[in-house]
């Protein structure tokens, strides 16, 4: 038996994930995950490995799984909004199938 | 024109320095787009040897230096990192097709330090056997936090009012303790703590002295590579960064000279002291700048700012910079 | 022309990672995919970098792609029954087009 | 308000990333995402950790997102065509949903 | 009211030996929420460094000691590991809010070995002209497997009973197996069986040997700041954990010392020796020893046995446990 | 039977060598499936240093000798490497179950050189002070890059042959290129170059140098561990590749003596140098020669020219082939 979530997946440079974690928490998720990315988009090219003097500007990949759609969009919405005007970043939403959905609530 | 003279021979020899010429090794392999790579935990800890090294050895001089004879140098670092945010946003800022928050972020990283040629300079004066105060090398955050947070402000002050917004200002205290909390400065004031109140002498000759050189080398190399790979940064961005990036070290590097002059003069500062105070100068930030700016003026490109510094701001500090001012100390002193 | 699929993730600690490699085999998927992950959850923040004296409870992202979802939903099922008392983790299923389905039979 | 766009994954062998990197590009994606992997499928373990001397032959996980589903295909079976026979690797599709596709166009 | 003292002065000299110091500089750093962080990867080589040059040396001393000497002090450094599991076993676990299985976990830990806190008290053995047989570090596993196999086989046959199952018990063989294939133990008897077995002299002298205070200073450092960082999940268990880490560390310390008293009385074992049996067992593992735990207890609780070994056991241990054998050590030979 | 006697007691002594006794070490403990782990960051570095400490030291020599004295030598060195690949193209590829472009890429790894095989000799020759012209192991591209080329070359032609078209053929000038980009021959050049043209002399003694034997002994390690877990990808190809991966490198090295010999006699080449000759041929590609062919040769399976290499070819090199040559020198000189 499983049951319909979101997760919300941000793309964008380490710098901001702190504010980025805050973000999710405040908006009501339970938790993330994140891993180091290095990808090219709009504003140019960011390894991911080798020594690199600004470190701090390589990416990260955080997912939220969240049990509301509408939870989600706020998350993608506010990280949006507040960063990435000024930062590089992307997001997006992909349906996923939960088996045990207490995890996901407060 | 004996300067001009003793300069370009400095300028020659200088290219034989081994510092000098891993930079330009590590230019060459970006260029020649060679897949070499030093691992990022590599170079993470060069600079974390680096910095304890000079934090170490700065804290174990100042144990028995009077803390009367660093005043007065350290005051006149302080000012020297503002005057050139201050200069850099009354010149930079102006020229066109440069926006303001872009200048006053790369006056700041140009007001900012760099541990790695600040030991370049210190492992050059070592060969030439010049003597300098020991200390000098520890005034290295009086120049670096007062010149980010300086920029910050700038630059805060100057969106507010952009806005329209009173705003309630930047938190000074808060961009000081985010500076002091970066890897670079925790690392050189860990070391100046163990050097000042421990006795840390023992670990410091059989470990942090001897691999500084060796480390360095290796530091110079990472930053030649990167100065290359960052050059197409620098195009996205107005002519004016390379101009200003070029001019700036020198620039900056000879004020501090003149001000390190008078020092010696009316408090005995040594020639080696206003030569390192020239470089500290000179030097533009690398390590704990570029993330500090880039979370406090979030408006600012990093293009322009990292561009200038890291592609030709830190190369002309101590390619020309360093024998520029030997060649100055040699004669004036 | 594509094939539906399914996707099992399962987020965990770095320390059970064999014993899930070998459920993942026992229940006879073809292959998966393993990258190092940092995250929050009920159970506490694991960071994915700088030196950690127990570096072996750090997270593990482990992707499998099954043809068939019942086969999906056992390996979920054995992975959380057999772990997710003991060890903090969370696991769930992706609907994915593949193109060449041969792979994930055996 | 979210857009239906696709997301390819790829994940295959490091040492080919940049000509992976080229068809992207060639095929028209605005960007892509990239993060270190390792795995095991029908051509053995590839480590994600410690040394290993042949480093070039462990895997990465690339992520495109692109607008049309088209263009995904096309994509996957570039990829799929010009490596697979030689190199051991897989790739698949996912629908997500996007925030801002002006993003995801040229 | 001489032991008390010399201890006390011992104590405030041993804030000022580099070991401490770096504990202390790690731990403040922490404190200050510093961004330093030291690269896993080198945090990783010199752990194993330092384990290559303790077996290493413990290898080519072994060469030339006669087993028979050994013999004894290895018999004492097992029973020791089993002692330790025992009393945390009999006290720890019966206090309230604590879960057995909880405190048979931690109990293995104190029983383990940390190899850092081991090196740190050899540096200041040498920096004090202390003399000990070089093969008494390489005790090390004879206390480090007992104490987690003990730990483990205990947890087990209690939940055994509690599920009212016979089991097939946990087989012991292949828990030794695991810990000896754990990094920290296999670095030592790579080491070991290198020193014994072959011609490593140079590559020691050149390499491991001059290299071990530096690694050492900077696992110092690493581990104040975990220690620090660990300290919130001590927060989430039971008080009486802090207070057994407190005191466990000095207690078993001090049975070690009495037992290593002995041997020195019947066989001569020398007081420098004394005082590292004594620091074996007052250490608590802090690399191989929890990984292992998590796998074969994986019910017991890792915040309660971490956060004690990690937040108190191990800066204890340093800070108060060395200090104490050097200052009992002067008294008493 | 002097020689024999002379080879088995050097290799008795061999295996007690650091070197080999860590390459055992790194076996032993592989197949005893340690979790030891040397971090990736520190194998490269480790690599990088070797090759940097190999190419200064051959910079710095080459500018005191004549070139002219190098050439002989290094034509030799080039005909060494294509002579190697042709051999393994003509015998190898008609072995039964042996696929023609894994013949060729196979051969083309036991042309190119490996780095630390080089080094260990490098270290056992100055054990026994054997004098060698320091520029010898700068003769490595010199073997290296005319084995992957012409191998490559081979298996395009082959692959054209097949398809039946006419191709436009591999690019040679690129293959170069992306050779002399790859990590292992980056570094040996730059250092080279800073050698030759820059005074390196302090950092290279204070760093590169020391640091030399023992990163050699943790590569050994590594390359221990690696032999052992490629084992297994022998066995998935045909038996022939263990037999050739045993008898290769002797064979090789055999006939490097030779060609050394005869430059003996001509032009003085030294003893040492003539070693050193052998191992550079004797030794098979580790680091750069399979990405370099993985990416060129794709339809080659890897396991069996990584396999053969790192499985065998290079432990037998270093552990028979190293006091085999010296065995023979000592005879014949
Ligand atoms: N089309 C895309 N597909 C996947 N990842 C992308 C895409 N576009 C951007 N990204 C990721 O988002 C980061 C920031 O993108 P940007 O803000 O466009 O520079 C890039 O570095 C990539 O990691
Ligand atoms: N809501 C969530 N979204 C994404 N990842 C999660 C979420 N909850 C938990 N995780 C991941 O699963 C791991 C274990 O979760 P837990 O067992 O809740 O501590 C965490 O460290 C995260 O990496
Ligand atoms: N069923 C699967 N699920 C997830 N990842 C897979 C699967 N099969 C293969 N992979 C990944 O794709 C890589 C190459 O697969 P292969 O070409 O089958 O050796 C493997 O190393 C895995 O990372
Ligand atoms: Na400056
Ligand atoms: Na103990
Ligand atoms: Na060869």
């Amino acid at each position: 038996m499983t049951y319909k979530a979101t997760k919300v997946v941000i793309i964008t440079e380490k710098v901001i994930f702190d504010g980025v974690a805050d973000i999710i928490e405040e908006m009501g998720g339970t938790g993330y995950t994140v891993v180091a990315a290095g990808g090219r988009g709009s504003r140019g090219v960011r390894s991911a490995s080798g020594a690199s003097i600004v470190d701090a500007f390589r990416n990260i990949k955080v997912e939220v799984i969240v049990s509301e759609l509408a939870m989600a969009e706020k998350i993608a919405d506010a990280v949006a909004e507040r960063y990435f005007q000024n930062y590089s970043g992307i997001t997006y939403l992909e349906e996923v199938d939960i088996l045990r959905p207490h995890k996901f609530h407060h | 024109m004996d300067l001009v003279a003793d300069f370009l021979s400095r300028l020659v020899t200088q290219f034989q320095s081994p510092a000098l010429a891993f930079l330009i090794g590590g230019m060459a392999l970006a260029a020649f787009r060679s897949q070499l790579e030093i691992p990022d935990a590599i170079y993470k800890f060069a600079v974390f040897m680096l910095l304890m090294r000079i934090g170490i050895e700065g804290g174990l001089e100042i144990r028995d230096a009077s803390f009367a004879e660093m005043l007065l140098p350290a005051l006149v670092t302080i000012a020297l990192g503002c005057l050139i945010v201050l200069l850099g946003r009354f010149t930079l800022a102006y020229l066109p097709g440069v926006k303001m928050e872009d200048a006053i972020a790369t006056a700041g990283l140009f007001g900012a330090v760099s541990a790695s040629t600040l030991a370049a300079a210190m492992v050059i004066l070592e060969e030439e056997d010049i003597f300098y105060e020991a200390w000098v090398p520890a005034l290295y955050p009086f120049m670096d936090i007062p010149a980010l947070v300086l920029a910050i402000v700038l630059a805060n002050l100057h969106l507010a009012k952009q806005d329209g917004a009173s705003g309630n200002g930047p938190k000074i205290w808060s961009i000081i303790k985010d500076s002091l909390r970066g890897s670079a400065l925790s690392a050189l004031i860990l070391g100046l703590a163990l050097g000042l109140l421990t006795r840390p002498e023992q670990v410091f000759e059989g470990f942090y002295d001897p691999l500084f050189r060796g480390l360095l080398s290796i530091l110079m190399l990472i930053m030649g590579m990167e100065a290359y790979q960052r050059l197409n940064e620098l195009r996205k961005v107005a002519h004016w960064y390379a101009v200003y990036a070029f001019a700036a070290p020198l620039t900056h590097g000879l004020i501090a000279f003149g001000l390190g002059y008078l020092l010696h003069v009316t408090t005995g500062f040594s020639p080696g002291g206003v030569v390192l105070l020239s470089v500290l100068a000179g030097s533009s930030s690398d390590i704990s700048g570029p993330p500090t700016l880039r979370a406090a003026i979030p408006t600012a490109n990093p293009s322009s700012y990292i561009g200038s510094s890291t592609s030709i701001g830190t190369p002309v500090a101590i390619a020309i910079g360093i024998p520029l001012y030997l060649a100055l100390a040699q004669m004036v002193f």
